[in-house]
């Protein structure tokens, strides 16, 4: 069995691998402040001298190979973590579970992980990427919507969003339109969603995206026409968006506002040290810190048996801030989705709030898929 | 359907005037000086973060605009008094890389001073409101005003340019500074005053879509790469080009995207025009230009070679 | 009015004029002569500042403007018809006319006066027109800066054998009304029919100078640095 | 020998007219000189004949063979070679190399990717003898863009020499090349007449009556004479038009 | 007169320089990896790959670029077609590096032919745009290709093998193959530069109209250069997949013709072992930068202007100021 070299010596190095340039650097950002703000927070984590490397993979998945093989080969890092998005995960991947070292990816969770290409070496700390558009479909599904109007970036993510989306929606569609990746003016679109006048709007817009379609959609008066979104209206893009998206809705795992012990201890923290309300980016990025802490606690920093270190990253045994939190056999988590809105909080900022619990306990459709 | 049509025309007609207060200053500083300028979408991000700036200091729109505008010029004077005055003189692929340069410079300096999250500005009061359209569509008044404000730029940039002395002095500093020079006028100080002209536009231009869209790093490169589709449809040099080159694209951009996949059920399955319009959708812009270039290759308006 | 001394100048690592002398004064004719590649055009460059003198001084109407941008040249009162027409492509012929344009008794209508081909092509753009017509144009436009004196480089290449007599006629009319002209021709026996003084050049220095009655007197001159 | 024909050529710019059915012969092997004012056309119809530019009606023929639809290049290949009025050089290249393109133009293929060509000396060799025709052999290693006005028009020449024409255009080879030297070249000219047929343009008339057997007078794009050299001289219209006096101190 | 013979003697010296400048390069790249292996950093030698790689891409616009004035802004569809090679047939099960360098280079080839006779109408900066559109469409049809990863792009299982061999599979023999194909691609660049065939490229570059006016038709000589280079590219696109064992469009956005660009131009125009230069040391940069400062762009934003104000020729040209390489002329 493969023992990465690093599993011996006494320093517990972890590799941090974001997306920190260009403009969707806010949620690398995000995630990075979050890890770091439980390193901060747990002190050596694992209880193990503790080293934390952070790269920048710039968005660019040949870059992030290297990045990552560089965290592996010469850094010796025993947990790499991140990234944010698909593609870089699709490119980092094989560099880093194939040398034993154990990824956690906080964020992306693309179907072919959680199914077929599953990885003992691979764990998330998110969710499985349908799983959110899924909870909106459902949504949907439940107020009786007749027809509902889609519209995605025109990328593998954006089809996965919709076709999650309608995987427990049942209704018709009043339009299903996919944008040009980056577009930033959405007039045209809006212009089609007046004219259609559908029951709701669904949308998958991350990013700068999703500010400018959140804010033009306010400006087109369109706001008495429900918005339901997933990765659209968060608490990276709400400071941009302000009360344009106050009322927004959106499906997720997680609002700084789920009332957990755990939970406030991180919010607060994070608004203490940054001064802006924490995302799910933060939150997941801030569990696999715990995570790799309990793990490492449990084995008494000894890395070398990988058996053992793999049994104890999955039985995810510390406190999430989002409350129940379970590895499923494809090394997704199990946990509970809700419907959470964007609103203006009491200290003046803005932030999503949970308005319903959507889906408990919810597995991932691909984790049968899954031979591990 | 009349009614989306008529309604993606007038976002067509916004997109365009859009484009063309970039792309002019792009296509002066182009055609005249003969620079490639990559760091012009650098000057658009940068006008949007300066009114963001003084409209949350001000608290106002309109004083953040007032406030932006002597301050583009000043950024304009000094890109141009640092770097690009050295660069008349160079070849296209040296002011290719040195501007290439400004634009890494100011996008980590963007970043540096305004983080890496997006900013937003307040729409003001008055242009806040939509306009009627026929039936139950409206339209927003500020898309309208920046169609305006647009189109009054564009009259008063022709005629300078075609009626002018110094429009006339720009073109022939074009092809030949050193005569210019040698017939007694400053051709430094006339290229400085052009080029901050065209940085001044391309601020404003920033500063007008900041209410519209979010301020963020990126915006400069993704507004750079259709500036010069819609400077080279139109043939560089021309502002008459620059204009019909940004009100084409922008036209086909929303059309096609919206009336696209419309035409193509008509000759194909569902199934198969749904995916082809998805492959097409994104190359439409590149499609036009690559069918202009190769009917005119010199553009709509450019001086063949 | 124009007075050089000692100018040397070159390109790149070579130089080309080693120490020329050349004084005009107001209303007065002077030819530059001299062979193919001797350092004629490269004197008129650096006086106009389009080659940066190393050495010598450049004096007009008594100020020194040795080195300075060749925009002041000009504005000193120099007026430029540079070898080879170089007139703007993309500019008609009237915005040729026009856009350096200063002013004083030479207007466009003098000029079409002087040229009356030039007026029935005013549209057309400076590219569109034959090389005679490029060359009217630039004199032209030289004219229409109205200096005190106009440096004339090889401004009769490629004109017809009835241009070509009507510029000299407009030379000798410019002389007439007191200006100052600097002219290098190949056509030095045109040239000895108005011209005051003369200065031959021989790789990048002054080898002969003096008056056109010397220049007649002394057919070695002609035969020694000119080969005519 | 070749000769060339020209029947009813025309070719407008918008409204204007500039070569308004222009037939001529250029017998093999004798210089025919065209003159006429400035802006007649004289440029247009080289480039017509060459090929540079396409004519809007009418014939042009290389010995008997029609050439009208051919392209600039392809009329090279049948022997048909030009000057350029306003110079037109290679300027980053030497002088020599200038002329070795040329001279390799002739010599058969270019698609040849491994031999390194600094190195064939025939190429070279060639191309110096071009040059030294042109009087230009002391400059053979300096790049063109240095060199001066005069010497610019030499290359010029020296490269349509290289192309070894049957049919050699010029457009006033002599514009800017002074004194002795133009004596030189009239007189090499002269050496070669015979060997190729030639079309020469020239405002310089000493140059014109000194070397061509048929003159051609071109005004607003019509032939209005066509002959031996004293008879145009002598032609009144023509002296209107064209000489007026200057051919009084000339001659 | 000056004497004619000294006139002969053929005007080889720039390109003998290079030649030069070029072997020291080389040498310098052989000794890497045992002097990585000493430093104990053994790790260069896969980013190693990645630099020789892109500098074959770079030498390879080059070629068109430095000697044929053809600024392709669309390169990068080249690097891909290269990438998407590997993947498409080691997903059918081929496996050899040489087949699929024939198979990358084929599509090159093809889509070469039929872009550039498109793209050959225009001139200057309008080919430049004619050459991005091309580049997009071959980009945005990698995005929606939905059996190979679409955006996501797909992983490879191994590294291609080389006639049986497994060559690739350690670090270092990847960088020796590299190392062997930038040499051999270098060679021919080299040879066909200096050729009557690439001459007749420089003077259509340098003058198109006097070329044709002596009998030359400029559009072979730039399409048979065009297709040239985007073969030589895709073996770049090859290699970089084999590197990264990971291929997806991202190889082929227009910000990677553009940093090709730049690769060439800082290494200096038209000399094939300057864009080779150029290509390590924009990357070395961005290494070395990245371990320094997170704000590591601004500084190499400023190297690249001060670059181009002090050094007109590149790095090139730089070597050429501090006396370190002949000058030309
Ligand atoms: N741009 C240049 N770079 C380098 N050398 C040059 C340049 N221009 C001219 N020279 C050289 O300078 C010398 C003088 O050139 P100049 O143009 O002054 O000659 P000229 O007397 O005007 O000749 P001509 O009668 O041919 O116009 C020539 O030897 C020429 O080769
Ligand atoms: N592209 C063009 N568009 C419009 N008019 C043109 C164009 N090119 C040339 N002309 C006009 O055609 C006429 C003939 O030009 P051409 O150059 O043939 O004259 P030319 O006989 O060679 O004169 P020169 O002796 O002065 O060189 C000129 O009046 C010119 O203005
Ligand atoms: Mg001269
Ligand atoms: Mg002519």
């Amino acid at each position: 069995q493969d023992v990465p070299a690093a599993a011996n010596d006494d320093v517990l190095k972890i590799g941090l691998i974001y997306t920190l340039s260009g403009p969707p650097a806010a949620l690398g950002e995000q995630a990075r402040d979050g890890f770091l703000l439980a390193a901060e927070s747990l002190g050596d984590i694992g209880g193990m001298k503790t080293e934390i490397i952070v790269v920048d993979d710039e968005g660019r998945p040949d870059l992030a190979a290297d990045k990552a093989r560089e965290l592996v080969q010469r850094d010796g890092v025993d947990f790499v973590v991140g990234p944010i998005f698909s593609n870089i995960l699709m490119a980092i991947v094989q560099p880093v579970t194939s040398t034993g070292t154990i990824l956690i990816s906080t964020n992306a969770g693309t179907s072919t992980l959680a199914g077929e290409a599953c990885n003992p070496n691979f764990y998330t700390t998110s969710y499985q990427n349908d799983q959110n558009h899924e909870v909106m479909g459902a949504y949907a599904e439940s107020q009786g919507y007749q027809n509902v109007f889609l519209m995605a970036p025109n990328y593998q993510a954006g089809q996965d969003s919709l076709a999650g989306f309608k995987h427990s929606y049942t209704g018709a569609t009043a339009g299903e339109v996919f944008t040009e990746l980056g577009q930033l003016d959405f007039s045209s679109e809006l212009a089609q969603i007046a004219a259609f006048q559908p029951d709701a709007v669904f949308t998958f817009m991350p990013g700068g995206m999703g500010v400018n379609l959140v804010k033009q959609y306010s400006q087109a008066g369109l706001t008495s026409i429900p918005f339901l979104s997933a990765f659209t209206v968060d608490e990276t893009t709400l400071p941009a968006t302000q009360d344009a998206a106050v009322g927004m809705l959106g499906g997720a795992n997680w609002a700084p506002d789920l009332e957990t012990e755990a939970n406030k201890a991180f919010v607060d923290g994070y608004i203490a040290k940054y001064n802006a309300v924490p995302g799910t980016y933060a939150m997941q990025a801030y569990d696999a810190a715990q995570l790799i802490d309990s793990a490492v606690k449990k084995l008494g920093g000894d890395l070398t048996d990988r058996d053992a270190l793999r049994a104890a990253i999955h039985e995810a045994d510390f406190d999430s801030p989002r409350g129940d939190f379970s590895f499923g056999t494809n090394n997704f988590p199990v946990q509970d989705f809700y419907l959470v809105e964007a609103v203006k909080r009491e200290d003046g900022m803005y932030g999503t709030s949970v308005k319903e619990k959507i889906f408990d306990d919810y597995v991932d459709n691909y984790a049968a898929q899954c031979k591990m | 359907m009349m009614n989306l049509f008529v309604l993606q025309l007038l976002n067509g007609l916004q997109l365009g005037v859009l484009l063309f207060l970039i792309a002019a200053g792009l296509t002066l500083v182009f055609g005249i000086m003969d620079v490639i300028n990559l760091a012009h979408g650098v000057l658009y991000m940068v006008g949007a973060y300066l009114i963001a700036t003084f409209a949350a200091a001000t608290g106002s729109f309109w004083w953040g605009l007032l406030l932006m505008l002597p301050a583009a010029v000043i950024v304009g004077l000094v890109v141009e008094f640092v770097v690009i005055r050295r660069l008349y003189a160079r070849s296209h692929l040296d002011q290719v890389l040195a501007t290439f340069g400004l634009v890494m410079i100011a996008n980590e300096a963007v970043k540096m001073i305004w983080g890496a999250s997006p900013l937003s500005v307040p729409m003001p009061d008055i242009l806040s409101g939509s306009v009627p359209l026929m039936g139950p569509l409206k339209y927003p008044v500020y898309r309208i005003a920046i169609i305006v404000a647009g189109l009054a730029v564009a009259a008063g940039l022709f005629v300078m340019v075609n009626y002018t002395r110094v429009g006339m002095l720009l073109r022939a500093g074009a092809t030949n500074r050193s005569i210019v020079s040698a017939l007694g006028v400053d051709i430094n100080r006339l290229f400085a005053i052009v080029f901050t002209l065209g940085a001044v536009l391309a601020c404003l231009a920033g500063a007008l879509v900041a209410p519209i869209l979010s301020v963020d790093t990126g915006m400069g490169e993704s507004v750079l790469i259709l500036t010069f589709v819609v400077v080279v449809i139109g043939g560089i040099g021309s502002i008459k080009g620059a204009f019909l080159g940004a009100l084409l694209v922008a036209v086909v951009d929303t059309l096609g995207g919206v009336f696209g996949p419309i035409l193509l059920r008509e000759v194909l399955d569902p199934a198969a025009a749904g995916q082809m319009g998805r492959v097409l959708a994104p190359m439409l812009v590149y499609i036009l230009m690559a069918v202009i270039l190769f009917a005119k290759p010199a553009g709509l308006f450019g001086r063949p070679a | 009015m124009l007075d050089v001394s000692g100018l040397e100048a070159g390109y790149g690592e070579s130089q080309i004029l080693f120490g020329i002398d050349l004084h005009v004064q107001a209303g007065e004719v002077v030819t530059l002569l001299g062979r193919n590649g001797m350092g004629k055009t490269t004197t008129i460059k650096s006086i106009f500042g389009l080659v940066k003198p190393r050495a010598g001084r450049i004096m007009i109407g008594g100020k020194d403007l040795t080195g300075v941008e060749p925009h002041r040249i000009a504005m000193a009162g120099l007026g430029y018809v540079p070898e080879g027409r170089q007139i703007f492509p993309t500019l008609n012929v009237e915005e040729n006319l026009r856009a350096t344009a200063r002013p004083g008794k030479w207007t466009i209508a003098r000029i079409y006066d002087l040229f009356p081909r030039l007026e029935e092509r005013r549209r057309n753009m400076g590219d569109q027109l034959s090389g005679g017509e490029q060359q009217m144009l630039a004199i032209g436009r030289a004219l229409m800066i109205n200096p005190q004196l106009v440096v004339l480089d090889e401004a009769t290449e490629g004109l017809a054998p009835l241009i070509r007599a009507d510029i000299w006629a407009c030379l000798k009319r410019l002389k007439d009304e007191g200006e100052a002209i600097l002219v290098i021709d190949k056509n030095v026996d045109a040239l000895t029919r108005i011209a005051d003084h003369h200065v031959v050049i021989e790789k990048g220095c002054v080898v002969w100078s003096g008056t056109t009655r010397e220049i007649l007197a002394t057919p070695e001159v002609k035969d020694r640095f000119l080969h005519v | 020998m070749t000769s060339l024909t020209v029947r009813n050529l025309t070719k407008s710019f918008g409204a204007l007219k500039v070569t308004d059915d222009v037939s001529l012969d250029f017998a093999s092997g004798e210089i025919h000189a065209i003159i006429g004012p400035n802006g007649a056309g004289k440029t247009t119809l080289i480039s017509q004949l060459s090929g540079q530019l396409r004519s809007d009606s009418g014939a042009v023929a290389i010995g008997g063979r029609d050439v009208t639809r051919l392209s600039m290049p392809d009329r090279v290949k049948l022997g048909l070679a030009r000057s350029f009025q306003i110079t037109s050089v290679l300027p980053g290249f030497t002088t020599l190399e200038n002329v070795a393109l040329a001279v390799q133009a002739r010599h058969g293929s270019s698609f040849r990717f491994f031999r390194t060509v600094a190195n064939e000396t025939a190429l070279n060799e060639a191309a110096l003898a071009a040059l030294r025709e042109a009087g230009l052999d002391h400059r053979a290693e300096i790049r063109a863009k240095s060199l001066s006005h005069g010497e610019h028009r030499r290359l010029e020449l020296a490269i349509a020499l290289a192309t070894e024409p049957k049919i050699l255009l010029l457009d006033e080879p002599l514009a800017g090349v002074g004194g002795e030297d133009a004596d030189t070249f009239v007189a090499n000219l002269q050496k070669l007449k015979g060997k190729f047929t030639i079309v020469l343009i020239e405002h310089d008339m000493d140059a014109v009556f000194a070397l061509a057997d048929q003159v051609s007078v071109l005004v607003y794009g019509r032939i209005i004479a066509t002959g031996s050299p004293e008879a145009v001289r002598s032609d009144p219209e023509v002296r209107t038009a064209y000489l007026g006096d200057e051919v009084g101190e000339v001659a | 007169m000056t004497d004619a013979t000294a006139a002969i003697t053929p005007v080889r010296r720039p390109l003998a320089g290079r030649l030069k400048a070029a072997l020291v390069l080389f040498a310098v790249f052989a000794l890497m990896p045992p002097l990585a292996s000493a430093l104990n950093d053994p790790f260069y030698v896969l980013i190693g790959t990645r630099i020789l790689a892109y500098a074959i891409a770079a030498m390879a616009l080059d070629l068109i670029l430095g000697y044929g004035a053809m600024v392709s802004f669309g390169h990068a569809a080249y690097l891909g077609f290269g990438a998407y090679a590997v993947a498409i047939l080691s997903r059918h099960g081929v496996n050899d590096l040489m087949l699929q360098i024939l198979f990358a280079a084929g599509i090159s080839a093809v889509f070469a032919f039929i872009t550039g006779a498109i793209s050959l109408r225009t001139k200057g900066v309008y080919f430049i745009m004619i050459t991005l559109a091309f580049g997009q469409m071959a980009f945005f049809f990698f995005i929606s290709l939905s059996a190979y990863g679409g955006d996501d792009g797909v992983g490879l299982a191994q590294r291609s093998t080389v006639f049986g061999m497994d060559l690739l599979k350690s670090d270092f023999g990847q960088y020796y193959v590299t190392l062997a194909l930038l040499i051999a691609l270098f060679f021919f660049c080299h040879r066909v530069v200096g050729s009557r065939f690439g001459r007749v490229l420089s003077g259509i570059r340098e003058n198109s109209t006097r070329m044709e006016a002596i009998g030359y038709s400029p559009f072979r000589y730039q399409l048979t250069a065009f297709i040239i280079s985007g073969c030589i590219t895709s073996v770049a696109g090859v290699i970089l997949a084999n590197q990264a064992q990971f291929v997806s469009p991202a190889f082929m956005s227009w910000h990677r013709s553009g940093e090709l660009i730049v690769m060439v131009v800082l290494g200096g125009v038209g000399t094939l072992a300057g864009p080779i230069a150029g290509a390590v040391a924009a990357l070395m940069l961005e290494e070395w930068l990245g371990a320094l400062s997170k704000h590591w762009k601004l500084f190499f934003g400023i190297f690249l202007v001060l670059m181009v104000l002090f050094s007109p020729r590149g790095i090139t040209g730089l070597l050429q100021q501090l006396g370190i390489a002949r000058k030309q002329e």
